[in-house]
């Protein structure tokens, strides 16, 4: 009932107006009305009004998330890859924007957000069943459930598709995919429930015992996706040549392209979280920005003084970072500090894949681990120091009073819940991922055959080539 | 006849085939190569791996010509190619045991 | 008067906040005012807050649809010719862009939403005449008209580029603008007005005689278009070297990003068709994606166990035969319906393109037939087929009780409807479409000549190269 | 207090419905609630929900403009360069997106938007003291300040990355970053402030002593750019070999998207400008796209004409210089007017790049001059003419009469305005880049070397290549 | 044996290489070149200045042959590359020393 | 002097060149082409209609030695190009008639 202002006049295209049109006008002219009934049709009808403004928002940011993988993701990843791998990497993004979706119809919402035990939802919700028009006040009291349904979807989509740039240029199509639904399966709807599911873990919300920040999906989908990638790159060992051949990127015009709806789609992602079109959008987005701004910097700045020239590869490379290390933190942190997290992602990530990598040996293809993995955990710590109710007063405790958030609130207890859901988030990823990963080699075998590698997966695996100039 | 075969500088492709049109030698056939020689390449950096790119594009000119215009065509190249810098590239002359014009089967000079 | 809300207030930037300032404070302050000026305000007042959102999701939704011809389709088209003609491929989604915003202006807004007859709109919005600020309660009773006319404009625009696809590769640039102008005029406009125009034929919500369900343009924008397709392929005849020579993309990975702008721009053009950020909308986005990912899917899987390997081309390919087939059903059906007409759509497309368009040899070069055409009519039915007013309770017959829509509701008539919407669309299509490539080719002629093919429409028609590498 | 409706309530996910909920179902049930209680909790909720939407529009608004940066504008002028560098112009582009954003934190802003002279603001808004969630109704009453602040940055962003144009394939890295830093500080932001800020001379809104329109940035935007750029071109001279070199394009595909993209951006720069989802945004959003539609009608005619083809580089550079002109008067001309607006400047434009330049024989390497200077000069001073209030009532006299606008209103004076205005935007732009190219040439150099430009700016200046396609 | 260099017209590669496989002759290289000659190529308008495209995109194909084979591949190659138009391209045929397949190291004639 | 022409696997590039450089050769150029040959290329389908890929990515390898180094960078290559497998690829060996250094007009093995 509380929803019936959502489903019904809403349904028919400009039926909404002339109940309100019956409604007020009545308000107006039907002298022997009620002001009562008058104030319950307004009531309504403001309802409703709140409803399509937040709607709009969150319709906009749910199509801004899949626009991050497709082409987004698709176009960064692949403009990194060899020329003979182009379409192969495209793919294993394309391809999740198909499949996640049919899962998370069937189970996924339901694990991640219905109600369950800590780590995992039950199957209320699984087929959809009941997830309608109606809005899920826990969740989001102004929008429909369905809109809430297929934001968290784009999530869903986008997470498992970031750690391809790990075992980028090797790994069969039919492993990556057996991989990635094991992976959401394992992985991805268990942390996503622990933080944001109601009654999960670390939900900060709804009853978690260790209260987390996590805005956007700091640990949810970076340090989930960039520590599995690690995971991966580890497993499934080097590219044939490398680190003999430089294996650089075959298109960084199409990787600026990505990046940059990389950084648009962010919008949707960090904003959206917000769930409306409210002020606290407005300082997501304004964090958002400035972090991703910062980190380009950052990065651009570090590089030129250490290698003596400015690539545009890490000036995009930099942006990322700091994306991925401002999304724990957007709904919680004020615009300067929001410039100092992403310039340190910037810095720290430079760091993690010109250096560390190095050091390590290990061929994270794409840098998945290096740029998700390291500025996720970075993120996620600062939210703890940074994080403050002058940005969001929405935590109150028994006695309505607003709590303090982070370190700055003077509540440095919370950067220990910061490292601790980093960790359990660090722990699952390669845990599950290890797991996952030995079930697929004994299922279908992970890595593509010698002769495929040099020949390229987009010949071998899908019998095609990514250009063709000659006609 | 002879093949005139230029490995030269590809921002001296213009001048070059300026030249070569001033003394009436129209006919010419143009591939983007890469070359490797003393000129050194330069530095890339990649994910802060820094690696030597020695593999220098260049363009390769080849024409064939009579013996009788064989060394006017080879003064016009040389200095119409050449900055007197390391990896101005080289020019390399062999023999020509036919020549054909396919549109109406001509041999000899008389394709050229 | 109506509308006073959305003209005056809402025209300086501020002004309307003073407005509600002044009425509400009011409302608060000035004791003497009566409680019903009070609601009058804020009647007023919750009116222009209903119109922001809802004119907010419609602009994002208009400048979307814009956004799947130029860049989505111009690269979707441009990536599957070869080399030579990919800048002429581009420029036929472009320049309609310029040319059918100028002949919707002049003629077609009014054509198309004016009242007039069965078939036809009449000439009173000519010039926009009267089409201002002020909503039209006819078709969206919460927005400006203009956002209305804009909105279907850009409906205008992508459907005649549609058809480019059938006669890629081969046709004059001045052909295909008359081609293009007068197709609008004979086929498009009427098509619009009979199934969408007030007291169009086959209106569903406006007294149409034959009720046919087309939520956002099966009939109108995917059937003529794919149908009108074929018969320029048929008419124009093969390319040079077709189907001998294979003729294959010169570059897969523009074509992916153009399928994944038009899957992001779908949702525009499905969701926006509820004409405000309501629940309708959210339904519609939904089946949306869930169209598009079970019919890349269903493409891929039966291309993978037909042929070996399964390509990206044909992932894409997919998921633009899921989006037209949901577009008709897509404010009308649940999730998993959805679902199902996207898988079938999948699957039933790769058979078109694959079989059936070999076993006629027809040269429909970028499949706008066997996509748009085929999958336009599947749509179509299945939308008589699970239409239901679970999702849409729009329609209620005179006693005002919710009318049951598709054969899941039992009203298994609506499939008939349907049929004959399509079949008008499909006779439409062909006759209109023979009509005009004979004048067409009388006046201009259709094609270039064979030196002009061979040597690419770039250089030969626009004196351009799409890629120039050289310096 | 006014804004605590945006501030508080709005904070917390779901937080807001609640309070709603209390208030309105008190509302409904506890009767001893008095009606005026219940009125202004209804009148709380309403400007929430008038926020809710127009946030929603501006938020996307600010994405869409960011986009016009990058990928559009990078991508627009990338495709038009040479392609070894096709990097380096792109980065000039995206790099202006993290350092202006720093610069407009520190002091832009303020700068711009505080009061002070009539000629720059004070420093009262320095690193965004003070700007918050509450809305600054001085310029949006209703959508948070810190929203108005974000989406004014993306103005700041794109406005130097357009004089790239001009320097095109010679400027060295660090005097371009140094150039446009310094180009912000001394023409952007006093003429931004002139015409936008309170107080500015030339505010038509907010107490200019000469009133002038510029709607959204048709002298702040494209005339300072543009005349900056010639200044620049002049300054730096020609590139090695123009103009007898071709120099075309590399890549004209890149540039369709990238043009795509700035139309499809534009929406939000302009539709945006109305700071709200109002039916004044809709009106801008209309003559936007019909100024772009009539201007690539207008170029790609005139081409036609007089060189016998008409090119796709030809048609995309004319959307772009319809956009520009209608930039200032988008918020106050009626369609067919913006019809005609652009197609005007797609003709001068035209001429303008052909002619002219070849004329004078300045190497404006891509057209920033004659596009942006050009086209922006056109529609400023059309502006004048056009204007009126039927689209814009929003300026009242002291008797609260509306004003007539334009010439067609019968303000012919207007457009003496306009012309002033225009002339100050060039005055400033010539004056202050030319010291602005003597520090840098004196602290930086300006230039890259000889053999710096023949390998080109990708190698020498970032030490990568855009494409390697060997591998 | 004869290295054959023949430069085709790009679309006319297709006949070329059928007319040769039904002759038996499998092994060749293909180069894309671009090429100037007689044939006057196409004019290009960039910003309202005018300039020819004198360089047109040709196909080179070489293959190395018995000198017994080398008329009967000749006159198959030109049959199959000709129009008869300007711009059909030429044929150069060489001297070649050695050959050697580098799978096994056959030399000579065995190497083809 | 000689010209050696090696047609190569594209991805065996990188040892021909280490290996080359070993042994004191530096002077090469290198194009980009595609071989026909016994190697039966890969399949491809588009739209559902298949066709043999027959033309495959190849690397040329032209340099021009000494007769004196002849036989030792034969060697060298050879060692260096091959898999054993089909699709090794060949080298053809001609006669140059003459070589110039154009930075300075070398002639001759000094040109080298
Ligand atoms: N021995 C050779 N055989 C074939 N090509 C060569 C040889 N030596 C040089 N070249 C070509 O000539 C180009 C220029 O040669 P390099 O030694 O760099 O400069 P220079 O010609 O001034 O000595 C090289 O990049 C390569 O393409
Ligand atoms: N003397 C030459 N040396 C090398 N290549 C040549 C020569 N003459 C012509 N070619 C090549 O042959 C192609 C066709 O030659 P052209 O004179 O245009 O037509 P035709 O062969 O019919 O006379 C040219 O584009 C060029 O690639
Ligand atoms: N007669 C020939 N003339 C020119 N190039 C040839 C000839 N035969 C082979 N090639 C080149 O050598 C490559 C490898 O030859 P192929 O027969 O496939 O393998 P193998 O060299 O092991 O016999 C071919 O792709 C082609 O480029």
């Amino acid at each position: 009932m509380d929803t019936g202002f959502l489903c019904n006049p809403e349904k028919e295209i400009g039926m909404k107006f002339f109940t309100l049109l019956m409604f007020s006008s009545a308000a107006m002219a039907q002298a022997p009305q009620s002001v009562d009934a008058k104030l319950a049709a307004l009531d309504a009808a403001v309802k409703s009004a709140q409803s399509a403004g937040d709607n709009a928002w969150m319709l906009t940011s749910a199509a801004l998330v899949l626009l991050m993988t497709g082409p987004g993701l698709a176009l960064f990843y692949g403009g990194l890859v060899r020329r003979k791998n182009v379409l192969g990497t495209m793919m294993q993004s394309f391809i999740l924007m198909a499949v996640i979706t049919v899962l998370w119809a069937i189970v996924g919402y339901s694990l991640v957000f219905a109600e369950g035990s800590p780590f995992l939802g039950d199957l209320r919700y699984a087929f959809l069943r009941g997830v309608g028009i109606a809005p899920n006040p826990d969740y989001a009291a102004t929008i429909p459930q369905q809109t809430y349904m297929v934001y968290q979807l784009m999530f869903a989509i986008i997470t498992p598709a970031l750690i391809s740039g790990a075992f980028a240029e090797r790994m069969k199509f039919s492993a990556m995919l057996l991989f990635t639904v094991l992976w959401a399966l394992i992985v991805y709807f268990p942390m996503a429930h622990m933080v944001w599911g109601k009654g999960g873990l670390l939900n900060a919300a709804l009853g978690g015992k260790i209260p987390t920040f996590d805005f956007a999906g700091g640990t949810v989908v970076h340090i989930t996706s960039g520590v599995s990638a690690l995971v991966c790159a580890l497993y499934l060992g080097k590219r044939l040549g490398y680190p003999h051949e430089p294996m650089k990127p075959h298109s960084v015009v199409l990787s600026v392209i990505g990046a940059c709806l990389l950084w648009f789609g962010w919008f949707g992602f960090n904003a959206g979280s917000a769930l409306g079109a409210s002020g606290l959008a407005t300082s997501a987005f304004v964090a958002t920005h400035f972090g991703a701004a910062a980190a380009a910097l950052g990065w651009t700045f570090v590089e030129w003084i250490r290698s003596g020239k400015p690539s545009v590869l890490g000036a995009i490379s930099g942006c990322v970072a700091g994306l991925v290390a401002i999304t724990p933190a957007s709904g919680f942190v004020q615009p300067f500090p929001a410039l100092l997290i992403g310039f340190m992602a910037g810095v720290i990530c430079y760091f993690m894949v010109t250096l560390v990598k190095h050091r390590f040996g290990y061929d994270d293809s794409l840098d998945a681990f290096g740029v998700h993995g390291a500025g996720g955990t970075v993120g996620a710590i600062l939210t703890g120091v940074f994080a403050t109710n002058l940005i969001n007063d929405g935590f109150k405790d028994s006695a309505g009073k607003v709590m303090a958030l982070g370190w700055v609130d003077g509540n440095g207890a919370q950067v220990v819940n910061q490292l601790i859901g980093s960790a359990i988030a660090w722990v699952l990823a390669i845990v599950g991922t290890l797991v996952i990963l030995k079930i697929c080699d004994a299922l279908v075998g992970l890595r593509i055959d010698k002769d495929a590698e040099i020949q390229g997966m987009d010949v071998s695996l899908h019998g095609e080539e990514g250009y063709f100039f000659e006609t | 006849m002879k093949k005139i075969e230029a490995i030269i500088q590809p921002f001296k492709m213009e001048p070059v085939k300026e030249a070569l049109k001033a003394i009436g030698i129209d006919g010419m056939t143009l591939t983007e190569v890469r070359g490797h020689g003393r000129q050194k390449g330069h530095k890339e950096v990649y994910r802060g791996q820094e690696y030597n790119v020695d593999l220098l594009p260049k363009m390769k000119i080849e024409l064939v010509v009579s013996d009788a215009r064989l060394e006017e065509v080879l003064r016009t190249l040389t200095t119409a190619a050449r900055t007197g810098k390391i990896g101005d590239g080289k020019i390399f002359v062999y023999d020509v045991a036919e020549a054909i014009r396919i549109r109406n089967d001509d041999r000899g000079e008389a394709a050229l």
